[in-house]
């Protein structure tokens, strides 16, 4: 445990917070950061990591406890008061303004102003950009935020937090959204951070990440702290036993440790003498206001009983790929097949009766939160499953509709009070079975998965991972788009990665490991002399 | 030479029809760009032009007309606040609500206050008054409200352009959980932009009823919130786009009934800022096309 | 049948397309009502529809619910309505105002006016004062104008009155009408004044109701001149009104009360108030000699009573 | 969720006529009689009951257009306009049409559908085409729509006799009938109703609007064709405000269109679905409530003087509490909930032996 001595420290007593009507997110959390140093906050999904933080960072109010900071007691209504008492926080999901530049997001709620109200911006703009010389974050301050990769900004949210000269600083699962080369940068900014005094409060999914970077670790699990410990010899699995609570045999889908992964997965599929049930040949789009093409020849297939997973750092295509597999949008060249019928320009509807799809967004395209169950669970179905409608009439079955929908609560084993609640009153973990389970009841031979364990906690993505793979057993195709580097490793049998829209690599299951894959996410070879474009990009084989 | 008179006479009537509609547009950029559905600028309008007479004739003095105007129009923006932004209700349904209580309220007061129905006009209720500025004969000797709502677009632009007030606004229309994070609540800025709105549409409606005529009529906004809202989407809130639609609009409304001079009948020239609406909103998609 | 009903009117009814506030014509109705109220120490009680034809039967029935006796109506808009319900309940007495509406029963006593006659006089007004190039603000040119509400029958009537009128003093005066398209909206009626004074009007005639009233204040900011309708208007624009064409809406319906209250009244007449009546005339007061020479002023007398004699026949509309 | 609504539309109807009730009060009326009258007019009497309903078919109509529209996230304010075309549709066929009875009627009905049809098609085809904001085409269409049948029906069609703005009177064979002044358009209107109802809840497409509705990417995902269903559900949204027009021609009194037909049904429709939450059967429910509202109001204000226009008032009023009870009482309610369970876990902190073990650092 280093004893730097500098830098405020935190204490939070007794700190409980209910989010209405009854989440109890924190039940009485105590928890101390020592000055100066990194401390490591670890836990799974809904642990109340991010909540802790919130309240320390005085976005949500307590219900009860008290905080203490290098002292002294404070009490923090908002961020603004927060910041005074020398906190920041970088989110878990970025906080920035799009369409705002470096500077003005950096600026913004801190504006240099005139006595007329006009923002400075050239005093702005100096202040920004000495900051950036002095941590070279390699930043352009008057670039429009939205244009920047996903680190950049991560780099912005850091630079939001220097701008304001805060003591402490709150990492809410920075490196959820990098790649181990950035993950890399990242830890070499914070030790400087760090060394310059500066507490550092992290979280973390990743227990080797979070064993690397921390002095000290604390677990939670379901809003309480189960533990605090100076980071010294433990290892992963001390860590996983805590956050769990038992034993976990499913820690291989969350860490992706090579040697659990091949004992994992379970065997290759019988050489693919099926014929594939989706197609993509020579995939090209481009978007107004973007300059190079957010689909660059994109070709690849998906066989009967593989799980083909999509690797890449957000914004390198995999997004527009899914929307024109899905036909959201139409592609301006190439063509997409499934089971060998061509449905480049088909209709949405005419495609599910090929496919079904878990979209990325429960809220966007997942469910309508205020219908009922009953309404959620027959889309789609509703006009391509005969039963749920008369023979005569283009009416619906009520009855029909909610035995459907009952069904599927039991299969799914989906926790509600009965089909006619609505969808927004269950957990995400229940409301994603409901999605799940309904595209899983279409019996179609491709499965297409955006991110369907984003945001889960650990049973349901669990059990999620466990239908998946089901679905492969019965011989149907899945293509599984991921942020999860780890999910993809453990479940998938062949790794593409997109970079720039394009398709950057290709790796079997079982020689695909993080290094290769995150370098390849990063646009570099996999080793010294192959650029991405050289590897085998061979889906027609 | 009449011809002329007639044409000068036009452009005369256009800035006056313009202002109400540039005021209270103005104000509805604030809202725009504060993501507000601001529906409810013909109710504000309506209330501004009511208390505006009430204040002038127990008053006796145009000043406080005015200032009884911005009054009436912030309370019906304090309304708007409090059910939109403090009560989460939908703000289409409360800007619906709020120009049906408007319309009812003012035609109830109206008949509570004064005994009259329909309209109410005396020699008491004093007009704003004219500044002669030698601006020829177009632009020349409008009431002064006229050449605010010049200054007070422009001041709109910069204000929403360069201030911080104008940054922590857009932002909070943009991204609300990130300027709350940044620890300006967006709620707040919300509420300030409908107040902002609030006090224009008040201008806009003193303006009718001190200024463009001197008296109050039932339902005297009659349709100009509606029209703000069409300029303000159609311009995307810029304030000097705004400018340039109202000033359109009055032209055309003048023109229709110019219009029956040539024979058109009555009925159809009064549909001519409407039908030019339409248009500029075609025209407008064309643009957003290419 | 007819007069069943002997026994002394309690309640008394009026019963307006329109509402209260217009300074003219309805509002001169309402006059006649409080005098009635007055001087008969009946309960009256007016139904306003504010143009809502939603109103219309409500109104009726309202009326026939609250057990009025007497009720009178101006029934722009609802004619056929007023039919039903005078059918329907013979033993009232219907009496409206300002058109001719007969049911099959003959129980509607209808009050016409001859609005020709007071626009004509009107016309000759305005004619008088255009011409007249020594009165402040006038210019050479023999324009004058008019501003209706709608293009509506009754209108025309008042405008080809007003037209014989300007003829008859000068044949070679125009005549310019705009119409506003509503009767509420003071500010439309601004603008059609003013429209109409940059035209190189002198002096613009509102047969517009509320309306009309934003034609009254242009004259005033425009230092031109108008002619008020229905009430007397001189007063509101002082200076500026020249006269107003008087339509004694109060007069009519307290002279029908009076034939009722001593059972003079008989059901379904057609009661013509022309200038002869009393039912149709000019306003002309102090405010007019503000603004007219006496000559012109005692040419306009002159015309009235010829009018009235006959000497002069006022053609009618339609 | 029925419960919910019930309740909330209770609680608020309830606030909202005591609140009614403070402004009369203070005003200095005479409370009591006040709301007696308002409700002796408009339903405790057989006329008053009578006017309530057929006040309420046209109410039922308008408020359904706009349920149908809102429902199915089409921000259709154009009933004022497809109101009156459906009523001009009416009317010049009711005149210059002459067919057997049987024949007749449903013809104009229909036409007036129809026409309405065709007002609010225009702007779907103007927002697909040409991606012009329907919030804005429909609001601009409506003052076309005003001033051309205005000028219709003060010029080519204006009847000889009239002495203001209205067409001849139309054939009596577009006559729907009266049985003791209940007008045909009541049964008409609850039959269009059930239809829409039955549409609405039931069938595929009502389906796809409702969820279009709550959440078009959804909709989109699943299938539903989002352009389709938008273009179907304007056009039944403008025949339903169409149907409503014809209606009042052929179902009133006067069996004519008047200048200012349309009144401030489509406006008030808007209201109706909007405390109805676009339910086609709270549509049903406010539009019986804001009519008696309105035919009570002359009553009121011939016994005790109370302006009319207090109904205007207290219709707003509804709104606002209906919409912003419905709305925010979950928000307050699941707030103390959450105050009551952080009080109770804080205090099981103070319990002895309770905390020990939860709090002490694992191993
Ligand atoms: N705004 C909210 N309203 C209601 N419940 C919430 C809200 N935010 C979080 N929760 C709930 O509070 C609990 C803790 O959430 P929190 O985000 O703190 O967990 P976490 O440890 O950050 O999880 P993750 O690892 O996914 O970030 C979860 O059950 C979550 O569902
Ligand atoms: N906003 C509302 N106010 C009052 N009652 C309502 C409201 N919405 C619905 N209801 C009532 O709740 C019941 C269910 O309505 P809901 O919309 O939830 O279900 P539904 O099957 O869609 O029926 P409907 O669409 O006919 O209301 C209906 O009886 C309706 O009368
Ligand atoms: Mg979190
Ligand atoms: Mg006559």
């Amino acid at each position: 445990m280093s004893t730097k001595i500098s830098g405020p420290g935190v204490r939070m007593s007794s700190v409980v917070k209910v989010y209405p009507p009854d989440v109890l997110a924190l039940d009485n959390v105590d928890i101390c950061i020592s000055p100066g140093s990194i401390h490591s906050i670890i836990g799974e999904n809904g642990a109340g990591k991010s909540t802790l933080m919130k309240v320390l960072y005085g976005i949500t109010q307590a219900n009860a406890g008290h905080i203490e900071v290098g002292g002294k007691p404070v009490r923090f209504a908002s961020p603004r008061q927060a910041v005074r008492a020398g906190i920041g926080m970088v989110h878990q999901e970025l906080m920035l303004i799009p369409s705002y530049t470096v500077w003005e997001n950096v600026v913004l709620g801190a504006e240099p102003v005139t006595y007329l109200g006009r923002v400075k911006g050239e005093a702005a703009l100096a202040r920004v950009g000495e900051i950036i010389e002095r941590w070279g974050l390699k930043l352009d301050c008057s670039a429009i935020v939205g244009d920047l990769s996903i680190s950049a900004q991560q780099k912005v949210e850091i630079l939001k937090l220097l701008y304001r000269d805060v003591q402490v600083l709150i990492m809410d699962e920075p490196t959820a959204v990098l790649t181990p080369q950035e993950t890399a940068e990242l830890f070499v900014r914070l030790r400087a951070l760090n060394s310059d005094g500066r507490t550092i409060i992290f979280i973390s999914h990743r227990l080797s990440e979070v064993l690397d970077i921390s002095d000290e670790i604390t677990v939670m699990r379901r809003g309480r702290r189960v533990m605090t410990t100076p980071n010294r010899g433990l290892s992963r699995a001390d860590l996983a036993r805590a956050m769990v609570g038992r034993d976990v045999v499913f820690s291989a889908v969350r860490e992706g440790d090579a040697a659990l992964d091949s004992s994992q997965r379970p065997p290759q599929p019988s050489p693919p003498t099926v014929p594939p049930c989706l197609e993509v040949r020579g995939l090209s789009m481009t978007v107004r206001g973007r300059g190079r093409p957010v689909l660059d020849d994109v070709s690849l297939e998906v066989r009967g009983g593989e799980i083909v997973g999509i690797a890449g750092v957000e914004g390198n295509g995999q997004f527009e790929l899914v929307q024109a597999i899905t036909g959201a949008v139409k592609p301006d060249s190439g063509s997409i097949l499934m089971s060998g019928q061509d449905v480049t320009g088909a209709s949405v509807m005419s495609r599910r009766r090929l496919m079904c799809s878990v979209p990325q967004d429960r809220k966007l395209a997942g469910g309508a939160g205020a219908m009922s169950l009953v309404d959620n669970s027959i889309m789609t179905h509703h006009r391509l499953r005969p039963s749920l409608s008369s023979k005569l009439t283009p009416l619906l079955l009520p009855r029909a509709c909610r035995d459907f929908c009952a069904r599927l609560i039991a299969e799914y084993s989906v926790v509600a009070s009965g089909p006619d609640a609505a969808l927004s009153q269950l957990s995400g973990g229940n409301q994603q079975k409901v999605i799940v389970g309904r595209e899983f009841s279409h019996d179609v031979d491709l499965v297409l998965l955006d991110n369907p364990t984003r945001g889960l906690d650990v049973g349901s993505s669990e059990f999620i991972h466990a239908q998946i793979l089901k679905k492969r057993s019965e011989g149907k195709g899945c293509l599984l788009v991921s942020a999860d580097l780890d999910e993809l490793l453990s479940l998938c049998d062949r790794i593409i990665v997109m970079y720039e829209g394009r398709v950057a690599a290709e790796f079997a299951g079982s020689e695909a490991d993080r290094d290769s894959v995150g370098r390849a996410m990063l646009g570099l070879g996999p080793g010294p002399g192959r650029g991405p474009e050289s590897e085998g990009v061979t889906s027609g084989r | 030479m009449a011809a002329t008179d007639l044409a000068i006479e036009l452009l005369r009537a256009s800035v006056l029809a313009a202002t109400p509609v540039l005021l209270a547009a103005v104000g509805g950029a604030y809202t725009y760009f504060a993501n507000v559905f601001n529906i409810a600028m013909e109710g504000m309008m309506l209330i501004g032009a009511f208390t505006a007479v009430v204040g002038s004739y127990f008053a006796r003095s145009w000043a406080v007309g005015l200032a009884a105007g911005v009054a009436g129009g912030l309370v019906a923006a304090a309304l708007f606040v409090l059910f939109a932004v403090a009560l989460r209700t939908d703000e289409f349904v409360t800007g619906t609500a709020i120009n049906m209580l408007a319309l009812g309220g003012t035609t109830y007061a109206l008949r509570q206050m004064f005994g009259v129905r329909g309209a109410f006009m005396s020699s008491q209720i004093r007009a704003l008054p004219r500044w002669d500025l030698p601006f020829g004969p177009v632009l020349g000797g409008h009431p002064f409200l006229v050449y605010m709502a010049l200054v007070l677009t422009l001041l709109a632009e910069w204000h929403i352009r360069r201030t911080r007030f104008g940054m922590r606004l857009r932002a909070a229309g943009e991204d609300p959980k990130t300027l709350d994070a940044a620890g300006v609540s967006s709620s707040a800025m919300k509420a300030w932009s409908i107040m902002i709105s609030g006090a224009l549409c008040g201008l806009a409606g003193a303006y009718l009823s001190l200024g463009y005529v001197r008296l109050f009529s039932e339902n005297m906004s009659n349709g100009r919130g509606w029209i703000s809202l069409a300029a303000i989407i159609l311009t995307r809130g810029r304030p000097l786009g705004i400018l340039v639609m109202s000033l359109a609009f009055g032209l055309f409304d003048g023109m229709g009934m110019s219009l029956q001079g040539a024979g058109i009948p009555a009925q159809l020239t009064q549909m001519l800022p409407y039908v030019a609406t339409l248009a500029a909103l075609r025209i407008y998609s064309l643009r957003q096309k290419l | 049948m007819p007069g069943a009903a002997a026994a002394s009117p309690q309640k008394v009814a009026y019963i307006i397309n329109g509402g209260l506030g217009d300074l003219s014509f309805y509002d001169s109705g309402q006059a006649g009502i409080d005098r009635i109220a007055k001087e008969f120490g009946v309960q009256t009680r007016t139904i306003e529809c504010g143009f809502d034809p939603a109103r219309y039967s409500q109104a009726l029935q309202a009326a026939v619910q609250w057990n009025a006796d007497v009720v009178f109506v101006i029934s722009y808009g609802f004619e056929d309505l007023l039919m039903q319900y005078a059918d329907q309940y013979p033993n009232k007495r219907w009496i409206n105002v300002d058109t001719v509406v007969e049911n099959s029963r003959r129980t509607i006593t209808n009050v016409d006016f001859i609005e020709e006659e007071g626009a004509f006089m009107a016309g000759a007004a305005a004619a008088l004062l255009t011409t007249d190039t020594t009165i402040k603000g006038v210019n050479s040119d023999k324009i004058i104008g008019a501003v209706g509400g709608d293009d509506d029958p009754v209108i025309r009537a008042f405008l080809y009155g007003y037209e014989q009128g300007a003829k008859y003093i000068d044949p070679k005066i125009e005549v310019r009408a705009v119409f506003a398209g509503t009767w509420d909206d003071p500010v439309r009626g601004k603008q059609a004044a003013n429209q109409l004074y940059s035209q190189r009007a002198d002096v613009v005639f509102q047969i517009a109701s509320l309306t009309g009233s934003g034609v009254l204040e242009a004259a005033a900011e425009a230092g031109k001149y108008a002619i008020g309708v229905d009430s007397n208007q001189n007063g509101l624009q002082p200076g500026h009104v020249v006269t107003s064409c008087l339509k004694n809406v109060g007069d009519a319906i307290y002279g029908v009360y009076r034939t009722i209250a001593n059972n003079t009244y008989k059901p379904g007449e057609v009661l013509e108030y022309g200038i002869r009546q009393g039912g149709m005339g000019l306003a002309i007061d102090d405010y007019t000699r503000q603004i007219l020479p006496a000559r012109s002023v005692q040419r306009l007398v002159e015309i009235q009573s010829k009018i009235s004699s006959g000497a002069i026949t006022v053609k009618r509309y339609q | 969720m029925r419960k919910q609504h019930a309740v909330s539309a209770a609680a608020g109807v309830a606030v909202s006529l005591l609140a009614g009730l403070a402004i009369l009060a203070i005003q200095g009326y005479p409370v009591w009689q006040s709301y007696a009258a308002l409700f002796s007019y408009s339903l405790f009497s057989q006329f008053a009951l009578v006017s309530t309903l057929n006040k309420a078919s046209t109410l039922v109509l308008t408020g359904a257009s706009a349920a149908v529209g809102f429902g199915s996230n089409c921000v259709n304010l154009g009933q004022p306009g497809q109101f009156l075309l459906g009523a001009m549709a009416a009317t010049a066929l009711g005149i210059f049409l002459d067919l057997p009875s049987w024949a007749m009627l449903p013809t104009v009905i229909v036409a007036a559908a129809v026409a309405g049809a065709v007002w609010s098609g225009l702007a779907a085809f103007m927002r697909l085409r040409w991606k012009m904001n329907e919030f804005i085409t429909t609001l601009m269409l409506n003052f076309v729509a005003d001033g051309v049948t205005l000028w219709l029906i003060s010029g080519p069609m204006l009847d000889r006799k009239a002495y203001s703005p209205m067409t001849a009177m139309t054939n009596p064979g577009a006559w729907l009938g009266m049985w003791n002044g209940l007008s045909g358009a009541v049964a008409v209107a609850a039959a269009a109703l059930a239809a829409v109802w039955v549409i609405w809840n039931r069938s595929k497409f009502g389906y796809e609007c409702r969820v279009m509705g709550h959440n078009p990417g959804f909709a989109a995902a699943g299938g539903c064709g989002v352009a389709r269903n938008f273009t179907w559900a304007m056009l039944l949204s403008g025949a339903i405000a169409g149907l409503a027009g014809g209606l009042m021609v052929t179902g009133g009194m006067q069996h004519r269109f008047v200048k200012g037909i349309g009144a401030n049904y489509a406006w008030d429709g808007v209201m109706i679905a909007i405390v109805a939450g676009n339910s086609m059967s709270g549509t049903a429910l406010y539009a019986l409530f804001f009519a008696a509202l309105q035919t009570g109001a002359m009553g009121m204000e011939l016994e005790t003087a109370v302006p009319s226009e207090f109904a205007l008032v207290l219709q707003a009023i509804v709104v606002l509490f209906v919409v912003a009870s419905r709305e925010s009482t979950r928000l307050i309610l699941a707030g103390l909930a959450a105050k009551l369970k952080a009080r109770r876990a804080a205090r099981m902190l103070e319990a002895p032996g309770e905390g020990g073990g939860r709090h002490g650092s694992g191993d």
